[in-house]
């Protein structure tokens, strides 16, 4: 079963693999034509004019330093730690709004264009920190699932957060269910016992046993 | 190319990773045995049997691709068991060969094609077969010393009597029973030889006409030595009568080809046509009323023997045009004819058709690429070497296609009768007392010597077909041999047909009205 | 022909266009050093830029390469292009591997004189970095073409005339040699942008003096008999002339031979290293990165641990990159202020311990395990010449760095009590030096920053420190450009069959951190075993002298030795012994050194080594080629006309034909 | 007690995380212990004449019959997720060693299972069974562990030789490297 | 939530959005173990363009400067092979896992494409042939059957565990969404456009069905 489940389920790769459509800016350093993809035209590059591109695209453009990426508004030190700051003030309530993709596109471009960052190794850091918090308060959320609940709300967490808390979660989410379940059952058998007619259970019973003769 | 592609890709979407020269092979495989079958199919085949050959995440190597093409091709084969086998006598005649004790000989699993002779491997040839005739002579001896009572012969009693030559030079005056081969200086003068030496004979006023005697063919010799030549009284061939228990019939040669004969015994037909001279318009025509009588009288052919000539002796231009026409003719003819797509045809070359000419065995012809209309309409067209085996059923016919009658008359030591009949007899006679189809020394027939025992006759097989220029069809019998001559197909119209549960052959001719 | 550097780029792009135009890869061949190694990083990255598919092969001989190209013809595998790093320019490429008038040939080689054949042909580039002018006339005036076997081989004249003949030839040699030398500071002024142009071999203007010819003369049978018999290409104008002799062609002829037998016996060996190259070329193509600077240096230094680049040199090569990395670490550098990170102290370049100690202590084993990426910095600083310092103990250090060893003898009581005395001087206890260097006290530290260099001196040591760079690895722990190089040779050493994988390993140490950390190790053991060694041959006085030369001969060779010296780590071993021999100054004079090892059963492995590029050295090279050439039959030539494997027995011979002078 | 072999071997298999052997005896005791049980419940039946009212016979019935079920129950679930680990060791790299822990109906199956899943994907005109993981880059770097001759690739013909290092596309060697002839560096 | 809000700051780019409702419907059925109705329209109009693409990068005439962008389109097509494939082979894994329990259900068996109803039908033998040989068979012949309907009516594989929960991810405004329609106690949340909320598959699923939300 357990195979099973890892073949089917959502991978962190995958995840990350989808951050790669995001849209992002660049800055080209090469001249190049309207490239027409199946998700759409990108282009025309024009140097030193900037232009939308989907994320692996400019990743393969900087990797091959045709280009320079404009990092997002929100990836640069300032303003994570901004973040970092509202979290650490609110702690209690949910969490802070984010890029849905804000790990995956932050750790990406460090890693690829840590010279187009500004002071990469600090941006690290504070993401870093943001992480911690952000896990250790979800990891809390998951704390306070105590009796059976249909169901838990979860805003503002990134993709990836939801993928890693997906397994404990539902762990949790079904053990409380299945032990209502148990006594829910246990419950109605024992009614069962109260209104037994006999009758009805002997015809069952017949019917089961007939193909032994 | 375009092919090559798609199998890659098939075979990758199945997970095999695959060599390049292994996928060409592959490829090439398909194209030339499997057109009728889909490609997915071949690959699901193919995969199937990389796990069989080496795991499933071995990449596939060549060899595993031989293996794999080997197992396939059986399967084929195993599909066409009913129609007759063709055997290769290059590579799967057994040879005999003689053991260390120079009187007993053993098979030996054939070494494969080999082309390049030494006298060495005629010297072996020939002493091979010296001991195998002498023990048929002896045997002969033996035997009619024990049914003396009755008749005449006339050689004494005593077994070691045949008097090795040499020891002949110690004498100048002697009664000698001699076993050797026939030799023949310059002029008119022949000898006798042995393995111990050799001595000049003189046939006097006497010829002995039973059988063909020419210079190569071995001989028992009764005469009086006079120190210089021998005076012949007695000359005979040692003959097939009552050999049975010799040192190699007993263990009988085509033993070694795998028996095809599984458990169906339903009727094979083999039909046998010789001398299908493609550049006449009347031959065309017989071929087409043939095939229509056949299909009338609804028999339907397993096997379709053609040999040659595929043209006329008359000299004509531009062959190929005719051969290719004919063929195309041919197989829109076979085609239309019989239904069976499963029947098998055979082609034997002939000595006028293209290809590497005198020397025995003839290899299959170069008539390849006139055969892809006939490749076609069939699954099975082989071209085969001449003298060629067909093991139909389990029963062995040994066809030839050549004119050793007229080699032989013309090389006969003694002037022969010229009554047609008795030359046919003698002919059928000589070759199976000689247990070769052409006795003749090799200045005059050559051979490939490594194959030469393909045209042994060692032990006589059921069946010899014959097919001789302006020899009338006929059909002898000789001990457990019936020998037939197919006649010329172009000319009169004869052709054979034989039918394997019967076991009979028959000499047909088709009625021209 | 040529390639110079304001052609590197134009070539690169060439073969670019055309490997993208029909699908080609590119065919790389690699020898097995560090240097080798490291371009051959670079040179991969910049096809994947390009996404060019390419196959790398790593080369260990001559033979081999010859093999493993008849291999790809059968295997009608398509290419164009093909990339030599470290090998190639001293042989006949085209003769050598039959490659038909199609193919391109790259080469990257810092070995020296190149094949003439090669400088000729329009299908091999030799990537080099003298500036145009300087090759250029030399590269016009040399019409002998021809007279050299593939391997660069020239028949010169019979023995007997060769002595005063070659002798006085040197002579005119040095003269010109001077001038040269001032030419060349003239020269160094003209050279374009780059300081890394100093013309090392340089012999090269026409002889006009008539006079010598006379003594040629006589050489005129056994050239014209070497170029009839010998097995040359037919295609080459030269050998018909040679046969029909007119006298005008035969004094030119003779002129000729003359001129390449000096030509070719050079000591085979120029500046720069072939990763800086590379390096050069993938800046001009603008993608140069950090990480090939790295490379860079390690190729550098590798080639300065062997001596194969003069000390200036170095110098000014260091100071370029020096500049280089100032263009990638600026963002970088401008946290320093604020950064916590031990980076900041790790910049005031001297002394190296210093921030090593700082960088251990605070980033004890923390951070995120290493893996070479671009959050390690590169830092320029003065280091001192003692190997794998920082990974092993101080004393165990010093007792077995090639400096120290030679100076000291430390395998010698006498040296060992030296040492401690310097130990004692520096006021550090012996438990401290002994103690791992990340745990070394700080305070012994600090004492060893200040007064360390000047201890060395009281021991007559001078120029302890030498200009390099070390990598600090995101997890704060740090190697020297010289560790690291030693580190990788350490995976070079190989050990029975499994001679591919030494190579592998080296190219993972480049990637991986953790196999680097290893090599380190295995460096510690080497070092051990180079001192055992020296020591013996030190001890032993094994070295034999003779007129003309000194040599060493192992006639049994232990398991280990023979790795070693199969191994590409022969030369520094060797250069090991040779500076021993000159500190404890046995046999004085700088007689040129030969080695012979029986390596096994049947074969000797001979090599040579020139402490200077001095007349008599180089007249002993001629001769030893001479030699080998006469016995050519017995003698394997594998590594270029560096290596010689001589059929065991006529080791004999050769020595004999040697002493003969 | 009746039923634990069963639940051993789905227990066995849920413990193991690969394919571990196939438990031949232990399926066969099973087997021996459902005909041993159906026995008894046939006989029971008979003696009571099928009169199920009595609620000890009926009681005792149904229990036997439980049991069976629970048994086959296991079996089946058994063999099932079996088949579901052969069909995902498909798709990671394969070593020959699961090829032996298969029963031979399973080697049959899992034939049949890969020509199943070859149809399907020609039916679709997709090749499911390439690029099984989110692609990262179009070309690959690769060592060649074990030699496997000249391949085809997109750009012609590419003789993979031992101790080599290549660059090629993804799509070409992928399948290679999940067989273990290639390994990517880094 | 940001995903739309970004695709709408560059609205002047005609992307090509059924890439992305490919994705969700992927990601939707990784995320779930029932099977979704099977994207027709969406596979085969991706196969083609695919295809079509695949002719344009082969056919087009390489000059070096172009060679990047042909890798790059190559890159993208691989991008979406690799969507395509993934989509299919999860709809065959849970074809497989729910193969005793499609027979029975209508609804979800006319969900699966043509291809993949063969596929289950074909499969279905197989795996039955292997219950044969190497159990059933052995077992007397009243106990062949492969599910007992009646005692416990448990088929080998069956999706018991398919009311599990889900991330589900609204992407228009959901309004009152009743959680647990199985206790008695009704409880009822007002979801609002881009909230992520975890709840039983059996709510979700027909929200899923007339994609007012997706999974994550």
């Amino acid at each position: 079963m357990k195979s099973l489940k890892d073949s089917q389920r959502l991978t962190c790769e995958e995840v990350e693999f989808f951050a790669e459509d995001e849209l992002i800016e660049i800055i080209p350093s090469v001249k190049l034509p309207v490239i027409n993809l199946i998700t759409g035209d990108f282009g025309p590059f024009e140097v030193g004019i900037p232009v939308t591109v989907p994320l692996w695209l400019a990743v393969s453009l900087k990797e091959t330093k045709r280009c320079r990426i404009l990092p997002p508004s929100w990836l640069t030190e300032e303003n994570i730690l901004a973040k970092v700051e509202e979290e650490r003030n609110n702690p209690n309530s949910g969490l802070v709004q984010l890029h849905r993709h804000y790990m995956e596109i932050a750790s990406k471009l460090l890693l690829v264009a840590s010279d187009d960052l500004q002071q990469p190794f600090r941006i690290r850091k504070a993401l870093e920190d943001l992480l911690d918090l952000r896990t250790s308060k979800l990891r809390k959320g998951l704390l306070n699932v105590r009796e059976r609940t249909p169901f838990v709300k979860i805003n503002r967490a990134s993709w990836m957060e939801l993928n890693s808390l997906r397994e404990p979660l539902f762990e949790v989410l079904c053990t409380f269910a299945s032990l209502d379940n148990s006594n829910e059952t246990e419950l109605t058998s024992s009614t069962q016992v109260q209104s037994q007619n006999v009758p009805s259970q002997e015809a069952q019973n017949r019917r089961t046993l007939r193909k032994y003769q | 190319m375009e092919l090559r592609q798609q199998l890659y890709q098939l075979l990758k979407s199945r997970r095999i990773s695959v060599q390049l020269d292994a996928l060409n092979r592959l490829a090439d495989f398909y194209t030339n045995n499997l057109e009728n079958e889909s490609l997915s199919a071949f690959v699901s085949k193919v995969s199937n049997l990389v796990s069989l050959y080496g795991s499933r995440n071995t990449i596939v190597s060549i060899d595993i691709a031989e293996k794999i093409i080997q197992h396939i091709s059986k399967d084929l084969n195993k599909q066409c068991l009913r129609s007759t086998r063709v055997v290769d006598i290059f590579h799967e005649v057994p040879t005999i060969s003689l053991a260390k004790d120079m009187t007993t000989v053993c098979l030996k699993e054939s070494t494969g094609l080999k082309i390049f002779d030494t006298p060495e491997n005629m010297l072996e040839m020939y002493r091979i077969r010296y001991k195998l005739l002498l023990s048929r002579a002896l045997e002969n001896v033996k035997a009619s010393s024990l049914e003396q009572r009755e008749s005449y012969s006339p050689f004494p009693k005593d077994l070691s009597y045949f008097t090795p030559i040499q020891n002949l030079n110690s004498t100048d005056q002697l009664h000698v029973n001699l076993f050797g081969i026939l030799g023949k200086f310059q002029g008119d003068k022949y000898f006798i030889e042995d393995e111990t030496g050799y001595i000049e004979l003189d046939f006097g006023e006497n010829s002995f006409l039973d059988r063909i005697y020419t210079q190569g063919c071995f001989v028992l010799l009764q005469g009086e030595w006079n120190g210089r030549v021998l005076l012949v009284t007695h000359m005979q061939m040692p003959s097939l009568k009552a050999s049975s228990n010799s040192m190699v019939e007993n263990k009988t040669l085509w033993q070694s080809y795998p028996a095809d004969s599984d458990g169906r015994e339903e009727n094979q037909v083999v039909i046998i046509l010789s001398d299908i001279w493609l550049d006449w318009e009347s031959t065309l025509h017989k071929l087409e009323r043939l095939f229509r009588t056949l299909r009338q009288d609804n028999i339907c052919p397993d096997t379709v023997v053609l040999m040659g000539n595929f043209l006329s002796p008359a000299p004509n231009l531009d062959q190929e045009y005719f051969l290719r026409n004919g063929f195309q003719y041919l197989a829109t003819l076979l085609h239309a004819h019989i239904s069976n797509e499963q029947c098998q045809v055979v082609i034997v070359p002939g000595p006028n058709d293209p290809g590497i000419g005198e020397i025995l065995p003839r290899p299959p012809p170069i008539l390849n690429s006139f055969l892809t209309p006939l490749r076609h309409s069939f699954k099975f067209v082989t071209l085969t070497s001449n003298p060629t085996r067909l093991v139909c059923q389990g029963t062995t016919i040994l066809l030839y296609r050549g004119n050793i009658q007229k080699k032989l008359v013309s090389h006969s030591v003694f002037h022969l009768s010229t009554d047609p009949n008795r030359l046919e007899v003698m002919l059928v006679e000589t070759m199976l007392d000689q247990g070769h189809l052409c006795p003749l020394p090799t200045e005059i027939q050559p051979v490939f010597w490594h194959h030469e025992q393909s045209l042994w006759l060692f032990p006589p097989p059921p069946l010899l077909v014959l097919g001789c220029d302006g020899l009338k069809p006929f059909q002898h019998v000789y001990e457990q041999t019936k020998c037939f001559g197919t006649g010329s197909f172009a000319l009169q119209g004869h052709y054979l047909m034989y039918e394997s549960t019967k076991h009979h052959m028959k000499v047909c001719k088709i009625e021209n009205k | 022909m040529l390639v110079t550097r304001s052609k590197f780029a134009d070539v690169w792009n060439m073969m670019r266009k055309q490997c993208l135009r029909n699908n080609h890869p590119v065919l790389v061949f690699v020898t097995c050093t560090v240097d080798a190694v490291c371009s051959c990083k670079i040179l991969t990255e910049l096809l994947k830029r390009d996404f060019i598919s390419f196959q790398v092969y790593p080369v260990f001989s001559y033979a081999q390469l010859k093999q493993l190209f008849s291999q790809l013809d059968e295997k009608q595998s398509s290419w164009e292009f093909s990339l030599f790093i470290e090998l190639g320019a001293t042989v006949d490429l085209l003769q050598l591997l039959k490659a038909e008038m199609s193919k391109y040939l790259l080469v990257w080689d810092t070995q020296r004189p190149y094949h003439l054949r090669n400088l000729e042909s329009k299908n091999v580039f030799l990537f080099d970095r003298h500036s145009q002018e300087s090759w250029a006339k030399r590269v016009k005036t040399l019409p002998f073409v021809g007279l050299e076997n593939e391997f660069g081989f020239v028949r010169g004249p019979n023995n007997a005339f060769m002595m005063e003949d070659a002798a006085s030839l040197l002579d005119e040699e040095d003269e010109r040699e001077e001038e040269e030398d001032i030419s060349r500071e003239t020269d160094d002024e003209t050279v374009a942008s780059f300081h890394w142009d100093n013309e090392s071999c340089s012999l090269w203007d026409e002889l006009k003096d008539e006079e010598t010819n006379s003594r040629w003369e006589r050489w005129l049978p056994t050239i014209s008999r070497s170029n009839n018999t010998s097995n040359e290409d037919p295609n080459n104008p030269r050998q018909e002339h040679s046969i029909a002799m007119s006298p005008h062609e035969l004094e030119d002829t003779l002129k000729c031979s003359k001129e390449a037998l000096l030509y070719y016996a050079k000591l085979g060996w120029d500046a720069c290293s072939s990763s800086i190259l590379t390096y050069v070329l993938a800046r001009d193509i603008n993608q140069g990165t950090l990480s090939h600077v790295w490379l860079a240096i390690l190729g550098l230094t590798d080639h300065f641990l062997d001596n194969h680049i003069l000390k200036g040199d170095y110098e000014m090569q260091i100071s370029f990159l020096k500049t280089e990395l100032e263009r990638y670490q600026t963002t970088t550098t401008t946290e320093k202020e604020e950064d916590p990170s031990p980076l900041g102290m790790l910049s005031t370049s001297f002394p190296s311990c210093e921030n090593e100690m700082t960088s251990s202590d605070c980033f004890g084993g923390g951070g995120c395990g290493g893996g070479i990426d671009d959050k390690s910095r590169i830092v320029y600083s003065m280091e001192w010449k003692i190997e794998l310092m920082r990974h092993w103990t101080f004393y165990e250090s010093l007792m077995h760095s090639r400096l120290f060893v030679s100076h000291f003898a430390t395998w010698k009581q006498q040296g060992q009590r030296d040492v401690l005395e310097l130990l004692a001087i520096l006021g550090i206890p012996l438990k401290d030096a002994k103690q791992t260097w990340n745990h070394m006290n700080v305070r012994c530290k600090r004492l060893l920053q200040s007064k360390f260099p000047v201890a060395c001196r009281h021991f007559g040591l001078y120029d302890i420190c030498f200009p390099s760079f070390i990598r600090v690895f995101s997890d704060g722990s740090c190697f020297s450009a010289m560790d690291v190089v030693l580190a990788i040779r350490s995976s070079l050493l190989f050990s029975g069959e499994a001679y591919m994988d030494t190579f592998w390993k080296a190219y993972e140490s480049l990637i991986d951190a953790n196999v680097l950390v290893e090599g380190s190790h295995r460096a510690i053991n080497i070092q051990r075993y180079y001192m055992e060694e020296v020591a013996q041959v030190a001890n032993r006085q094994r070295i034999l002298s003779c007129k003309h030369f000194r040599y060493i001969m192992w006639k049994e060779c232990s398991q280990s030795l023979k790795a070693l010296l199969l191994s590409s780590l022969y030369r520094s071993f060797s250069l090991e012994i040779a500076e021993t021999l000159e500190q404890r100054n046995i046999f004085t004079g700088t007689k040129p050194l030969l080695f012979l090892a029986k390596i096994s059963e049947d074969e000797w492995q001979v090599w040579f080594l020139a402490s200077n590029d001095s007349r008599s050295c180089r007249y002993f090279l001629v001769h030893l080629q001479q030699s080998i050439l006469d016995m050519l039959a017995h003698v394997r030539v594998e590594q270029g006309r560096l290596v010689y494997y001589v059929e065991n027995g006529y080791e004999k011979i050769l020595l004999r034909k040697l002493q003969s002078l | 007690m009746y039923g634990d072999q069963a639940t051993a071997l789905v227990h066995h298999l849920y413990k193991s995380s690969s394919l571990p052997p196939y438990k031949e005896d232990a399926v066969r005791q099973v087997v021996q212990e459902i005909d041993q049980l159906y026995a008894q419940l046939v006989q029971l039946l008979e003696k009571a004449n099928n009169d199920l009212s009595d609620p000890r016979i009926g009681g005792t019935a149904i229990f036997f019959h439980r049991v069976i079920l629970r048994n086959k129950r296991c079996v089946l679930a058994y063999l099932l997720h079996r088949f579901y680990r052969l069909r995902d060791s498909r798709y990671l790299v394969m070593d020959d060693r699961i090829e032996e822990n298969l029963s031979a109906s399973e080697q049959e199956l899992l034939t049949n299972y890969e020509q199943l899943v070859a149809t399907y994907s020609d039916k679709v005109q997709i090749d499911i069974s390439s690029s099984l993981y989110p692609p990262r880059a179009l070309y690959l770097e690769v060592k060649v562990l074990k030699d496997c001759g000249t391949i085809m690739t997109e750009n012609g013909p590419v003789h993979l030789r031992k101790d080599t290092l290549h660059y090629l596309k993804r799509t070409d060697i992928e399948l290679l490297i999940q067989q273990g002839y290639l390994l990517p560096t880094s | 939530m940001q995903a739309t809000s970004t695709t709408d700051t560059f609205q002047e780019q005609d992307i090509n959005y059924d890439v992305e409702r490919l994705r969700k419907w992927l990601v939707n059925e990784k995320c779930c173990n029932d099977i979704l109705p099977y994207q027709e329209e969406l596979v085969s109009g991706f196969a083609d363009l695919c295809e079509f693409q695949q002719s344009l990068v082969e056919t087009r005439a390489e000059k070096d400067e172009l060679a990047i962008v042909r890798n790059l389109k190559e890159m993208e097509l691989e991008r979406i092979r690799y969507l395509l494939k993934e989509y299919l082979r999860t709809r065959l894994r849970k074809i497989e896992n729910a193969l005793f329990y499609l027979w029975r259900d209508k609804e979800r068996w006319s969900w699966l494409s043509a291809a993949e109803a063969e596929y289950a039908k074909q499969l279905y033998p197989l795996i039955t042939t292997h219950f044969e040989r190497s159990f059933l068979g052995k077992l007397p012949e009243k106990l062949r059957a492969l599910d007992e309907r009646d005692g416990d009516h448990h088929s080998p594989g069956n999706l018991d565990d398919l009311d599990e929960f889900v991330f589900l991810y609204a992407t228009k405004e959901m309004g009152n969404v009743t959680t647990d329609p199985s206790s008695p106690v009704t409880s009822t949340i007002f979801i609002q456009k881009g909230e992520v909320v975890c709840l039983r598959y059996s709510v979700a699923k027909h929200y899923l069905l007339d994609e007012s939300a997706c999974l994550l």
